[in-house]
Order: structure tokens, then C-alpha cells, then sequence
């Protein structure tokens, strides 16, 4: 079965929108993934993400080198365009990417302007292991009525980078991470993650 | 002929042309549609020649159509609501593409039509000289 | 010639552009996000920012309730409602609980909003400091360096002629700790349910071509001075006189006979369910 | 049995709507929009050039539909284009391919290819014409074969003339300054909302599908007084101009591979201001800028008021309103406008609710102050 | 004695316009005073470097045009640096280069260590807010939310620049100028800041409203301890109100000194210039 | 250690209007001991006043070196100090007194001797005694505290200069022609008021040209002479 553009990605984009409004909400995103049809080496959910929120009007950048070959297809599925990392609107960081490659691609995307936060990079990422809401990072800001946990592959150094560049509100980055598992959540700027035990 | 100049003629030209153009197609060979003829809209980039920069002077509603001849894909696009021209366009195109013999035998055909365009135009530009303004009045 | 209806109106180009912008609004909470709002099938200034919200998000499942002024029966909710279920044939509600998607104009429901809602608020003056401030680019900088004082300055002087402050419907506030924002035209009675609210707020401006948002438990304060506090409408020792409510936005009406002031409440799909509920409470007490 | 609201909204826009058809129909007469076509050009003309789209035979059907209402015309079109895919963009327009019809200097009697009327209502007296009470069909066709027995007496050309422009001829004498060719991508504000300081090409693009009223006024009020830009019009020219698309699939095609989609009529005017301008030797020069007009259709009266407003803006330091740019560019749209004057027939009555509390409360206040 | 400036400015820079090969070296720029005659652009400030100390009045005197009110709306943030650096002491921004803060960071310095006082009014006031609400706007932007205290505040502050009290609800735009120039040092004074910039406060104003401007300044640094930077094109202003003096011709500093050590034995020409036209 | 110690100074000035260089004084060496009294006389143009505006930084010599006992700095050279500790001298250690009266307008005598301790970080309460002692102590007369100087005459203002000057008990007091342009009744009252100043153990250095009111009072006596000192009584010019 196709992806149906209107109904199915409306819903994947509610499922989106819920999570993103939510930090640490996990959502799935259940459009029927034995019938892919694609072969991208990404994983389902960041596919449909993609689908969702990509078309001619805005461009992307692919982390790492390795992954070149997936920005041609799909700047062809989405019709956006490539783009170096300080343009980029989408950031895609496929699993298996080195975490040296994020972290400077996290300094170096577009973080907005005070006078337009707005034009600051999305970044879709794919967890390497199930996304679930066991202790590792705890979320607090708009969206999370006390606290959230959210585990995530992410490690201290990466946290940190987001941080820094989240630092000067409202400019900054809003994160969707994404797994095998069809699974989505989202860390916007304005959540505050702090480690376990850190 | 290129495809400028052809579509120039077919869409300027009397429309039986490209219907008839599109028909002795159909009747050789198999031609599948992939986009049946749909509305849409082309945005109109305009030079303006105050600075000489370019600017969107609006739209211009469009009947666009694609089909599929010899896994050649035309495209037949057309100002204005016609349904039955795009589609005809867009097979024609396709022929072209698919470099069909009979594409060939069009060529006189056309520029037939493109003369007869041409002295329509004429007439018309000499019928509007009629209102030039002389101001040659002080030849003594 | 062929009119194919597209599902929800829009094409899905637009949609995807008002989607993205939502996303950002969301992101970051009372900051109005600029968006290329289309034209839509009734006029601006009637509503097309919420609509055109509404309509990006509205899938099958949905079930939508659209309010004018508290009523689900006014004119202009009637001919969103009309539009919205012409063009995606979801189900239309007027209980606020049941209802996925809210769209409204100048009211928050009485009914607490909860987890899977989305509220939908049109806004015809998305900009807070626009009074104090005419160009936008000024106003657009005031707000990337935070600079507030004006929209204080304008409850100060108020305090200063008159004692308070004597703003009506759309009393700003503050999102979030950093943005002050429109709340739409909603009275002062429904600024403090924006606050930590459960469901999420979109907030939608078609001509202003401005989308912005609150997300779920997110900090919203009315701008007050801490000696002149914020004040809601005030209702004390009224009530409805249909449902006998007193704890709710009431209309004020004159009693065509006897000429005196009644009053009834203003969200009328509220009144209607308590009304019903009264009912079933008396008839099962006749019953018992 | 429950409570049950009172439908009342629902049966009075039916029965609403209803009437605003016996409106249309109770005149028991009913015309087709080939008629509109045929004979009210310049309506259909201007509710194309406000809409913003460019088809002849939607805008007449809008104008049939709104009952000659401009505003309600443009409407439909504007509302209309919301529901369609932009699937194309055109290969960049240049007005010199354009086939004149009509062609005016104020500057120069003597322009290089020389002045051409077209057809004008400029020098017809306004005068009611009675006899079109009785213009029958067969009038018609007399008439019509006459006149082109008439033309084709004319003196016949070779070639279709295209008319060089006057604009160009000026900068070759070195009276303009002669500015390389911009291809910067233009910003699109269907696409992306209005942003200030505005760029040229959004500048351009909001006046030409402003309001004819509205751009009119404010060109007027420039002209006047309220504004620091007079000019002369260098050249008025309405005709047709060809539309190419390239082939969308194919990269770096070439010219002669474009498709042509057809033409649309328009509207180009050029007005000279004269200005005292900095040389690059820091020397005060009187030199002419150029403001441009341009819209769908023909509407000189828009478009030579859109020039002048283009040329206002230019010069943002002029402290009139036609030169701010925030004023003149967010009040001219006729959907925007018209939008919000109508919705203050919306009921507003939590709004006023809230306001006489408001009243209230500071009237008490007040009372409690002077006891 | 080892003190630390308040505020310390170092090379900043300000031009207009992008320069050319012939002035953008900094030696032997070649200039016509501050402006070059190949490409027009003109050289504001000039690598100025100054610190202003705890306390005191640091005065800067030129003519128009030597960049002196540059130089003040660049440190006040009214227009950006073309290069240089500034530094506060102040606990949370120590170490930090003003100039590169972001608009946010920049103008949370303005509402909470600037006072500013301009030469119009019209610059430093809402004209038709009350001269209490202006009063209150600097308060509020200063994070002050309690409107019994910014009225006492206000008032006081009105009472000590001379503005009765029962006109504190009038609007300044019914004030003469005198009037207006006093809100507007109560205005820049309410939220009590440790820098204070005063650009030719006293210029179009009568000599007997001068006086009493100058005179309310000087008190008030006297009794508030308030820094402040005092341009003024003005000889006799600056040796009225500044303990230190820079001078300012062409975009540079020529010459800087104790004030008296400046009036009475001027090293430069042009100061010297100065001095003779006033005495 | 000496109170001051001036060393081989030198001043020159240019005139650039009429490109003019003219040398006002050379080779000056003096030195004043704690508690001593100097006066130095001369002919006006003799460059004496050069001498003490040197002292007081009003003029930057361009040659020697003025070294003083500073109780905030120690030994510094005056010529050399910053700016910002020529302030902090000025305001705690070195005192300057002539015969103008260079005040803020509409400030009354008492506010004016005020402002000089709350300058220095006295407190309001303090200030307000000490001036008042001030002011009696050089007999300013008491109806006169509350009024705006610029009525005063000559003698007045110079009383209340001195007040002005010695409030804050400076280390040294620099007195530039205290007396020119005073009657004689007014130039004995002021020799009693330095005087008391000298029994209160402060420093002076003081420049008249008439001399004699001073007799008998000063330690040292300098002549200038073509822009340099001659001794006329007590020690030694060049004594070091």
C-alpha cells in the first residue's frame, strides 16, 4: 500500500505536533511500516517525518559524508533541497553517525535570530536503541507538568552542545529523535535536560 | 521542430491541428495517461526595467495534462481552462520525444499554421498602426 | 469542466507550510511566527487564520466543535462549520468534551479543556504592543530584545486616569517568561485558563498572516502590577438565570417584559448540558 | 427529553443564502459568461489584475457570480487560487517581446517607433451613447465587417513590428543610470508573509495586485501634495506578452526546448522623477529614477499610479505616509481590506461585555475618588 | 592605587561606509578630516579608547563632527560598532565585550546599567505619556512592578529636578524645553544607573535654564555617585561638570587630561583653538 | 622626607596660533619640609604660578620631576601620576587656593564647603559640622553661610576659598596670590588665617607678589628670576 500524502501524513503530523508540544512524549507513528515503500537507509519513522514536513520550499542537510548518497533521494521523494549545515532548515542525523560529526554540525546549524527565532534548524535523529521514558535525561520546561524522563542514546557531551546552543532563548534548535521502533519524541528549545546524577 | 516554436504554433494556431496531430497518434499507438488533464497555477517571473530586477507579477491559471508513449513521458501545458488541448499537447510532446517517424511528417503542416498566424498578426499590428499618432506635420 | 474538492480545502503545499509554522509557534511559546496565509473561501478578518489552522490539522477522526462569542449556533461559527464538514466530512460536535478540535473565536469553553484537545483561537490583532507601537519592524524589534515596557506603560497610565487599569477583552500576557502576547479578543475571565492549561493552544491570524501558540503546562500571567492585581470580569452576586450558573462568563440581556437586567451564560453548549443535567438529576430523584 | 439549542443559525444563512439568489434571478434575466467576456472587459481585466490570476473566462464567471460586486469578484478568484497547485514557474518575462497594442510617451512626441493610440477611451467624450439602447445583433456585424474591410485597406506589413523601449532609447543618451541585469531570485509573498524592510520584488508585487482604488488614492495623494514624487510618464504600453515554462524534468535545458503556455494581456508603465543624487565624486547631479508599474489586464490608471508609489518608496526619508512603506504596502490589498472593514458586522458581544465591565469598574472607581 | 574602570572602551571603531584601498590601512588613511574624498566613506570614531572610573564625570568635547555623539550612541547601543570592545564591572558580565552581546543582552544593559539623556527630548520621552508613566517606563524596563513605588519613586525623583508635583500626570509635550530636559534626567535617573551618558544636554536651551540643568546634573552625581560620560561641543559645560576631559577633532582623540590641565595648558592646536574662543 | 620635592622642572609652551614657543621656567629645584611654609616671589610673567600649577597638574611640565609625600601613594611624581590620582591628591591631599572664586552657581557658602567633605565620602552629618567649623574658624560672617557667593567681596570669597580648601585637612595647601587685589585690612585677615593654618601644621607653598604681608611667616623665601629661583631668606634653593 502507498502512503496516502493527505491522510497519512496529516496523521503522522499530529503525532508530531503532540509530541512536540509535550517534550518526552513518545509517540508512534503507525502507518503501516511492512509495506514501505521507499529504500532509504533511514529508519520508518524518520522517513514519514520526513514526508511530513519537507517539500520544495525548504532544504536540508544530511550529517556526515557517508549518507550522500540518501540526500539525493530524498531531496527526489521531498523535492527540498540539499543545503550546507549553517543553511540547512532539516537536519537529518542517520543512526551509526559519528558523534564527533553531530556535535559539530550542532554548532554550526542555524539557531534563528532574535528577530526571527523561527528560521533556526529542525533536527530529525534516528536512536540507535528503542526510545523509552526510563531515567537517563530529565525534561522540565512548557509542555511537561513536572518533570519527564526520557532515555535516549545521547551522551553528556552531546547534551552539552544542545545546551550551549539553546542557551540564549528564543534562539536555538528543536530536536525529533526517532527509532526502528516507529517510535518519535521531541526535545524543543525550550526544554531544560539535564542528565541523571549530573 | 523544437519545442518552443511548436508549441508557439499548436497553441496559437487553430486548435484542430493538434487535435488532429493527437488522434493519428492514438490510432498507431498505445498511449497511457498518467496525469489526466488538471488545473493548476504558473507563477510569472517579470523583469522590470526600472533597476532591471525580477519580481512575481502574479498568476496565470494553467490546464496541465501528461501521458506516456513509448515510456516517454509529454507534458502538455496551456493557459486557460482546456482540458482538450493540454491533453492533446502532452501527446504530441510525448511523440516528439519518443521520436515517432510520424512527428516528421507534421513539419509542413505547422509551418503552414505558423505562416498563417503570422499574417493574422500582421493584420492586426497593421489595423492598430492605424491609430499611430503623426507628428510629422511641419514637412514644408 | 471539473471542480475536484481537495480533502480540508487547502492543497497540500499549504498545509504543509502552516504545519511547519505551527511546529515553530509551538517551539517557542507566544512568539508569532510569520506564515504565508492563503486566501480562503470567507473573508479576512472572519476567522481564515483559525480556519486555516483548523483545516492543516483536521484529519478524519476528528471531531470538531467551532464557538463564536460562547455559541456554537452563531452566524459565523454556522459557516466555518459548514465549510470545515463540506470539505473533510468529519463529525461535528457541540459538546466541548468530545470535541478533538476547537476551534473559537473570542472564548475559551467554561468546560476544562484536557489532554487530547486542541484549541483553535482566531485572532484579528496579533500584536500586543500594535497601540503603543504602529510599524511592524519597530514592534518586531521590541519583541526580539524583550523590550516590554511598553505595553506596562500603557496599564500605568491607565492606573494613573482612572485608578486601575481598564483594559476589556484581549488583556496581554506573558508567555512563558519571555514573550507578551495577544490572548485574542477573550475577556479577562478566560486569561487564567490559558495558564498550565492541559490541552494545546494554537492562536491563528489570517490577515496579520501570524501563527503563534501555548503549549500544554506552560506558564501564561496576565501583565499586572503586584499592587494592582489582575482582575477578571466581575459577576459577583449574578448568575444565569436559565441554569442558575455562577461561576461563568454570563451575557448581560434585557427581560423583554419585565425590562429588567437578566443574565445567561455566555457558552451556551454549557448551559445546555447543565440544563440537561439538572433535568436527569430531577427526573431520577422523582424516579427514586 | 433534553434541552435542545435553538437552531436558529443554521436556518437564517440557508434562507440567507437563498435570497441573495432570488437577488441574482428575480430580474427573471441571466447572463452568460461568454457575454461578460465579450463585452465588459475592464471589469474582468481589473478583478484579474486584483486577484492576482490571470484567467479571463474565472474572472467573468466570478463577476456573474458576485453580480458585478468587484470586491466580491476578486474574492472568488483570490479564495479560488488557495485550492490550486502551483505547478510551474514562467521563464523570466521581458516586456520588450511584448505585442503592443497601444504605446504613449509624455516625454517624447517623437519616440522612436512612435506613439500609438490602441484603443482608448482617453479622447472620447463622455458622453451617455443612447444608440446602445438599440445596438442590435445585426448592428453588430454590419458594423464589425466594415471596419475590417476598412483595416484590410491599410497598408500592409511584412513583419510583426516589436517596439524598442522608450526607456532604453534615454539610457543609451546616458540620461539613466543603465543598471546590470538583477537575477536575483525574487521573494514571493504568497509564499512567504511580508517581512520589513520589504524587498524591491516584494514591494512590486503587493502593488501590482493592489486594490485599483487603493493604489489610485495613494498615487493621487503623492501627486498632490502628500508625497514628494511628480512625474512624467515615459511610456505607457499595453499588449500581450508570451509566456515560456521549462521543462520541468529536465536540467539545463535549452531556450528553444521551453514550452510556450500562452499570453496575458497587460499593462507596463515607466515614469521618469527627476532627483538630485550624490555622483560617486560626492557632487550633487540632477538625475531622473524610474518608477514602474505594471498589472494584468489593461488599467493605466493603476498602473501609473503604482509607479509613482514604487518611486515613493524608493525614498523612505520623505515624511509623508506614501512614502512608508508599512503604510502604503499592508493597506492596499482588497481581500485584506475589505476582510476586516466587513468584520466588524461579526457579532462582538463578549468583547463588549468585557467592555462594560471595564466601564464599569473605572466609573466606580472614579465615584469612589470624588467622595 | 590599582582602580578598576567602570566602564572601559577599547579601539572602537565606527565608520559608515565600506572604504577602499585608499583608507581602509589605518596609517596615513588620507582622509579630508574624517571622510574619504575617493569613496565617501566617512570615519567616525577612530580607534578610541577611553575608561570611565567610579564616580566620576568624564567629559568629551569636539565640534560637530569630530564624533563625539558617535561615539556616544555607539556605547549606548543606538548604532553598532564597526570594531572595538567594551567592558563593564559588573558581576554578571564581566570579561564580556558589550559590543558583541546580542540585542536582548544589549538592551538589559540600557534598562538596567545605562541612563541616557539626549539632546532632544524627543529622543529620550514619550511625549504624550505622563511625565510620571515616563518616569515608570524606565522603572518597569528596569523589572519594577509595583505601582506605589514607582509613583513614590517618580515623585521623588520630579521633586529633585523641580517638576511640582501636581503636573506629574501632564504630558512632557506641554513642558518647555527646559522642563522636558529635566523629566528626562529624572527619567534616566529612576532606575538608578551606574553609567549615565549625557549628550549635549544643555545646547538650544536659555543660559539661565543651562545653568540649572548643569546645576541639577552636578548635584545629582554628587549625591547618587553616578558615572557619567558628558559630551558636549560646549567648553564651558565640560569645565563646569567633568573632572577628565578627552578632546575630540576628526573622528580621533588629539588630547585627554584633567580638565583644569586641558583649559589652562591645551597641548594640542586645535584644543588650544578651543580655549582661546572661550576665554 | 620632604613634604614636596621639585626637581630640575621645566615648562615651555607653545602657542600654535602665533607659533610661538616660550619657556616660562627652567631648572627649578626646591624641596619643603613637613610643616614648612614657602613662599615664592617674583615679578608676574616671572613664572612663578607656573610653579605651583605644575605642583597641581593644572600644567604638565615637560621636563624634572615633582615629587610628594603622598600619605595615599607614598613618594609619586606628580608630573607622572595618572589622572585618576591627580583627582584623588586634589581631593584629599592637596589643597589650591586663589583669589577666584570658580564655584557652581546658586550653591550657598555652606553647601559649597559641604560638597568638598561629601566629595571625599563623609557623611551628610559630618560634613554639615565640619564646614560649619570651617566657616567660623576664617571668620566668614555667619549671615553670609547661607547666601550664594557671587555677592561676596574680595576678602570673603578668599576666606571662604581657604574654608573650601582646608576642610580637608589636605597635606598641602598651594596658595596662588591669595592676597593680589585686596584691600589691607583684608590682606592682614587673611595672614591670620595662614597663620592658623601654619600652627595647625599644614604644608604651604604659596606664590605673592608683595611679599611683605607674609613677613616673618614664611620658613623659605624664593625670588623667581629669569625663570629661575634665587633664595632671599631662610635655606637654600638648591639645598637637596
Amino acid at each position: 500500500m502507498q502512503i496516502d500524502y493527505v491522510h497519512d501524513l496529516q496523521e503522522v503530523y499530529r503525532k508530531i505536533l503532540h509530541s512536540m508540544s509535550r517534550p518526552g512524549t513518545i509517540s508512534t507513528l503507525k502507518i503501516d511500516s511492512e509495506q514501505q515503500d521507499h529504500h532509504l537507509p533511514c529508519n520508518h519513522a524518520t522517513f514519514l517525518t520526513m514526508l511530513a514536513l519537507l517539500d520544495a520550499e525548504v532544504s536540508f542537510h544530511v550529517v556526515s559524508e557517508e549518507h550522500h548518497n540518501l540526500a539525493n533521494q530524498l531531496a527526489e521523494y521531498t523535492l527540498a533541497r540539499h543545503a550546507s549545515i549553517d543553511e540547512a532548515d532539516y537536519v537529518l542525523v542517520l543512526r551509526g553517525t559519528k558523534e564527533s560529526e553531530i556535535a559539530d554540525a550542532i554548532k554550526k546549524c542555524k539557531i534563528g535570530t532574535l528577530l526571527d527565532p523561527q528560521t533556526s534548524a529542525t533536527w530529525i535523529l534516528e536512536n540507535n536503541s528503542m526510545i523509552t521514558n526510563e531515567k537517563k535525561f530529565i525534561l522540565t520546561g512548557p509542555g511537561v507538568q513536572h518533570e519527564v524522563n526520557l532515555h535516549l542514546d545521547w551522551n553528556k557531551h552531546l547534551l552539552q552542545e544542545r545546551n550551549e546552543r539553546v542557551k540564549e532563548y528564543p534562539l536555538g534548535i528543536d530536536l525529533v529523535f526517532t527509532d526502528d521502533y516507529s517510535h518519535i519524541a521531541c526535545i524543543p528549545r525550550t526544554t531544560t535536560v539535564v542528565m541523571e546524577g549530573m | 521542430m523544437k519545442r518552443r516554436r511548436r508549441t508557439e504554433i499548436l497553441i496559437q494556431g487553430d486548435s484542430h491541428v493538434a487535435k488532429e496531430f493527437a488522434a493519428s497518434i492514438l490510432e498507431q499507438y498505445p498511449c497511457n495517461e498518467i496525469i489526466s488533464p488538471r488545473y493548476g497555477l504558473t507563477m510569472l517571473k517579470i523583469r522590470e526595467s526600472a533597476k532591471n530586477s525580477l519580481f512575481y507579477l502574479g498568476e496565470v491559471l494553467v490546464t496541465e495534462a501528461k501521458v506516456e508513449i513509448n515510456q516517454q513521458i509529454g507534458i502538455g501545458i496551456v493557459a486557460g481552462m482546456k482540458d482538450e488541448l493540454a491533453k492533446h499537447l502532452a501527446i504530441i510532446d510525448a511523440a516528439y520525444k519518443a521520436k515517432l517517424p510520424i512527428t516528421n511528417e507534421w513539419e509542413i503542416r505547422l509551418l503552414e499554421e505558423e505562416q498563417s498566424i503570422l499574417k493574422k498578426k500582421v493584420k492586426k499590428q497593421a489595423a492598430l498602426m492605424e491609430t499611430k499618432v503623426n507628428f510629422e506635420t511641419m514637412d514644408i | 469542466m471539473k471542480t475536484k474538492p481537495h480533502f480540508a480545502f487547502l492543497d497540500e503545499g499549504s498545509k504543509k507550510e502552516i504545519r511547519r509554522t505551527i511546529l515553530k509557534a509551538v517551539a517557542i511559546p507566544g512568539y508569532q511566527v510569520p506564515f504565508a496565509s492563503r486566501e480562503m473561501p470567507i473573508a479576512r478578518g472572519w476567522g481564515t487564520g483559525g480556519l486555516q489552522i483548523t483545516l492543516s490539522l483536521i484529519g478524519k477522526e476528528d471531531v470538531l466543535k467551532v464557538i463564536d462569542q460562547g455559541a456554537d449556533e452563531s452566524v459565523n461559527a454556522v459557516s466555518i462549520k459548514k465549510l470545515v464538514q463540506s470539505t473533510t466530512g468529519v463529525e461535528i460536535t457541540e459538546q466541548t468534551a468530545d470535541a478533538s478540535l476547537i476551534q473559537s473565536r473570542h472564548r475559551i469553553p467554561e468546560v476544562p479543556l484536557t489532554y487530547k484537545q486542541i484549541l483553535v483561537l482566531q485572532v484579528p490583532m496579533p500584536e500586543p504592543l500594535r497601540v503603543y507601537e504602529a510599524k511592524e519592524y519597530k514592534t518586531k524589534m521590541l519583541h526580539a530584545e524583550q523590550e516590554y515596557s511598553g505595553a506596562w506603560l500603557m496599564l500605568f497610565e491607565q492606573i494613573m486616569k482612572y485608578g486601575k487599569t481598564s483594559t476589556d477583552a484581549d488583556h496581554p500576557v506573558y508567555v512563558n517568561d519571555r514573550y507578551v502576547m495577544a490572548p485574542s479578543p477573550i475577556p479577562r475571565f478566560d486569561n487564567p485558563k490559558m495558564n498550565q492549561s492541559e490541552a494545546l493552544i494554537l492562536l491563528g491570524a489570517g490577515r496579520e498572516k501570524k501563527i503563534y501558540a501555548i503549549p500544554p503546562f506552560t506558564d501564561v500571567t496576565s501583565l499586572a502590577f503586584e499592587d494592582y492585581p489582575f482582575a477578571k470580569e466581575d459577576f459577583t452576586n449574578k448568575h444565569c438565570y436559565l441554569c442558575g450558573a455562577d461561576d461563568v462568563f454570563l451575557d448581560e440581556l434585557i427581560d423583554e417584559h419585565s425590562g429588567e437586567t437578566i443574565y445567561q451564560c455566555n457558552d451556551t453548549s454549557y448551559c445546555m448540558e447543565r440544563l440537561n443535567s439538572n433535568q436527569k438529576e430531577e427526573v431520577g430523584s422523582v424516579d427514586a | 427529553m433534553g434541552y435542545v439549542a435553538v437552531k436558529g443559525g443554521t436556518k437564517a444563512i440557508e434562507a440567507s443564502i437563498k435570497r441573495l439568489k432570488y437577488e441574482r434571478l428575480k430580474g427573471q434575466d441571466s447572463i452568460h459568461v461568454e457575454t461578460i467576456l465579450a463585452t465588459m472587459r475592464g471589469m474582468v481585466d481589473q478583478v484579474m489584475s486584483e486577484a492576482s490570476l490571470y484567467d479571463p473566462y474565472l474572472a467573468a464567471l466570478a463577476i456573474k457570480q458576485a453580480e458585478g460586486s468587484m470586491e466580491e469578484a476578486v474574492f472568488l478568484l483570490r479564495a479560488h487560487r488557495s485550492t490550486l497547485p502551483r505547478l510551474y514557474y514562467s521563464q523570466t518575462m521581458e516586456t520588450e517581446n511584448m505585442f503592443v497594442e497601444r504605446r504613449i510617451s509624455a516625454s517624447f512626441k517623437d519616440i522612436p517607433g512612435g506613439q500609438l493610440l490602441g484603443a482608448t477611451y482617453d479622447y472620447t467624450h463622455r458622453l451617455l451613447d443612447f444608440q446602445l439602447i438599440e445596438e442590435t445583433k445585426s448592428d453588430i456585424e454590419q458594423w464589425l465587417s466594415e471596419y475590417e474591410q476598412e483595416v484590410n485597406c491599410s497598408n500592409p506589413q511584412e513583419e510583426v513590428i516589436y517596439f524598442p523601449k522608450v526607456v532604453d532609447y534615454l539610457r543609451e543618451e546616458g540620461l539613466f543610470e543603465t543598471n546590470p541585469l538583477e537575477n536575483t531570485p525574487p521573494d514571493d509573498i504568497t509564499k512567504k508573509s511580508l517581512q520589513f524592510p520589504a524587498s524591491r520584488s516584494e514591494r512590486l508585487q503587493v502593488l501590482t495586485r493592489g486594490q485599483t482604488g487603493a493604489v489610485t488614492s495613494l498615487g493621487y495623494a503623492s501627486l498632490r501634495g502628500y508625497g514628494q514624487v511628480h512625474p512624467t510618464v515615459g511610456e505607457v504600453r499595453v499588449g500581450n506578452l508570451p509566456i515560456y515554462v521549462s521543462p520541468p524534468t529536465e536540467e539545463e535545458s535549452e531556450y528553444e526546448d521551453d514550452y510556450y503556455i500562452g499570453e496575458v494581456k497587460l499593462t507596463e508603465v515607466e515614469s521618469f522623477v527627476p532627483v538630485m543624487k550624490q555622483n560617486n565624486r560626492n557632487k550633487k547631479e540632477l538625475e531622473f529614477e524610474i518608477g514602474y508599474g505594471i498589472c494584468f489586464g489593461q488599467n493605466e490608471t493603476k498602473a501609473i499610479a503604482m509607479s509613482i508609489l514604487d518611486q515613493c518608496l524608493d525614498h523612505p526619508e520623505a515624511p509623508y505616509p506614501t512614502h512608508d512603506e508599512e503604510f502604503v504596502l499592508l493597506h492596499i490589498d482588497s481581500v485584506e481590506s475589505t476582510g476586516f472593514i466587513s468584520h466588524l458586522k461579526l457579532p462582538h458581544y463578549v468583547t463588549f461585555q468585557s467592555k462594560l465591565d471595564s466601564v464599569r469598574g473605572v466609573k466606580q472607581e472614579v465615584e469612589k475618588d470624588e467622595n | 592605587m590599582h582602580e578598576q574602570p567602570l566602564l572601559s572602551v577599547q579601539h572602537l571603531n565606527k565608520q559608515f561606509g565600506s572604504g577602499c584601498s585608499k583608507c581602509t590601512q589605518l596609517e596615513n588613511r588620507g582622509l579630508t578630516k574624517n571622510y574619504c574624498p575617493n569613496c565617501g566613506t566617512i570615519y567616525a570614531c577612530q580607534d578610541i579608547s577611553l575608561e570611565l572610573y567610579s564616580g566620576e564625570i568624564l567629559g568629551v568635547v569636539g565640534e560637530s563632527g569630530s564624533g563625539k555623539s558617535s561615539l556616544m550612541k555607539c556605547l549606548y547601543f543606538d548604532s553598532d560598532v564597526t570594531s572595538g570592545e567594551a567592558y563593564i564591572d559588573d558581576k554578571e558580565l564581566k570579561g564580556k565585550n558589550l559590543f558583541a552581546l546580542s540585542a536582548q543582552r544589549k538592551r538589559y544593559i540600557r534598562n538596567h546599567k545605562y541612563g541616557m539623556v539626549y539632546q532632544n527630548p524627543v529622543h529620550g520621552l514619550k511625549m504624550n505619556f505622563s511625565s510620571i508613566g515616563n518616569i515608570a517606563e524606565k522603572l518597569i524596563a528596569a523589572g519594577n512592578r509595583n505601582v506605589g513605588e514607582m509613583e513614590a519613586i517618580g515623585k521623588s525623583l520630579l521633586e529633585k529636578v523641580h517638576i511640582p508635583i501636581y503636573r506629574m500626570k501632564e504630558e512632557p509635550q506641554h513642558f518647555s524645553g527646559g522642563m522636558q530636559q529635566r523629566v528626562q534626567i529624572a527619567k534616566a535617573l529612576s532606575n538608578n544607573p551606574p553609567v549615565l551618558f549625557l549628550d549635549e544636554v544643555t545646547t538650544g536651551l536659555d543660559l539661565s535654564v543651562q545653568a540649572d540643568v548643569l546645576d541639577l546634573i552636578k548635584n545629582i552625581q554628587r549625591e547618587l555617585g553616578i558615572s557619567m560620560l558628558v559630551v558636549s561641543h560646549d567648553l564651558a559645560v565640560i569645565r563646569m561638570l567633568a573632572d577628565r576631559t578627552i578632546v575630540m577633532l576628526n573622528g580621533k582623540i588629539i588630547e585627554q587630561g584633567l580638565t583644569d590641565q586641558i583649559l589652562e595648558d591645551p597641548a594640542h592646536a586645535y584644543t588650544q583653538q578651543l580655549v582661546y574662543s572661550l576665554l | 622626607m620632604s613634604m614636596l620635592e621639585v626637581v630640575n622642572l621645566g615648562k615651555t609652551f607653545t602657542n600654535y596660533h602665533l607659533g610661538i614657543t616660550r619657556q616660562a621656567v627652567h631648572h627649578i629645584h626646591f624641596q619643603v619640609e613637613k610643616g614648612q611654609f614657602i613662599g615664592i616671589v617674583g615679578k608676574s610673567g616671572s613664572g612663578k604660578s607656573t610653579i605651583l600649577k605644575s605642583i597641581y597638574r593644572t600644567y604638565l611640565p615637560d621636563q624634572g620631576n615633582i615629587f610628594f609625600d603622598s600619605e595615599r601613594f607614598g613618594r609619586i611624581d606628580v608630573t607622572q601620576a595618572t589622572e585618576r590620582q591627580m583627582i584623588y591628591l586634589r581631593k584629599h591631599e592637596i589643597g589650591y587656593v586663589s583669589q577666584f572664586l570658580n564655584v557652581m552657581p546658586r550653591t550657598t557658602s555652606r553647601q559649597l564647603v559641604e560638597k568638598e567633605l561629601l566629595e571625599m565620602g563623609e557623611s551628610a552629618a559630618v560634613a554639615k559640622l565640619e564646614a560649619e567649623k570651617a566657616l567660623t574658624h576664617f571668620e566668614l560672617d555667619r549671615e553670609l553661610w547661607d547666601t550664594f557667593p557671587n555677592t561676596f567681596s574680595g576678602g570673603e570669597r578668599l576666606r571662604l576659598n581657604i574654608a573650601m580648601a582646608t576642610v580637608k585637612k589636605p597635606r598641602l595647601l598651594l596658595l596662588d596670590e591669595p592676597t593680589a587685589s585686596l584691600d589691607n585690612q583684608s590682606k592682614i585677615k587673611v595672614r591670620q588665617v595662614i597663620e592658623k593654618l601654619k600652627d595647625s601644621g599644614t604644608t604651604l607653598v604659596g606664590i605673592f607678589h608683595d611679599i611683605e604681608f607674609m613677613e616673618n611667616l614664611c620658613d623659605q623665601v624664593f625670588d623667581m628670576h629669569s625663570k629661575q629661583l634665587a633664595v632671599i631668606a631662610g635655606g637654600s634653593a638648591d639645598e637637596s
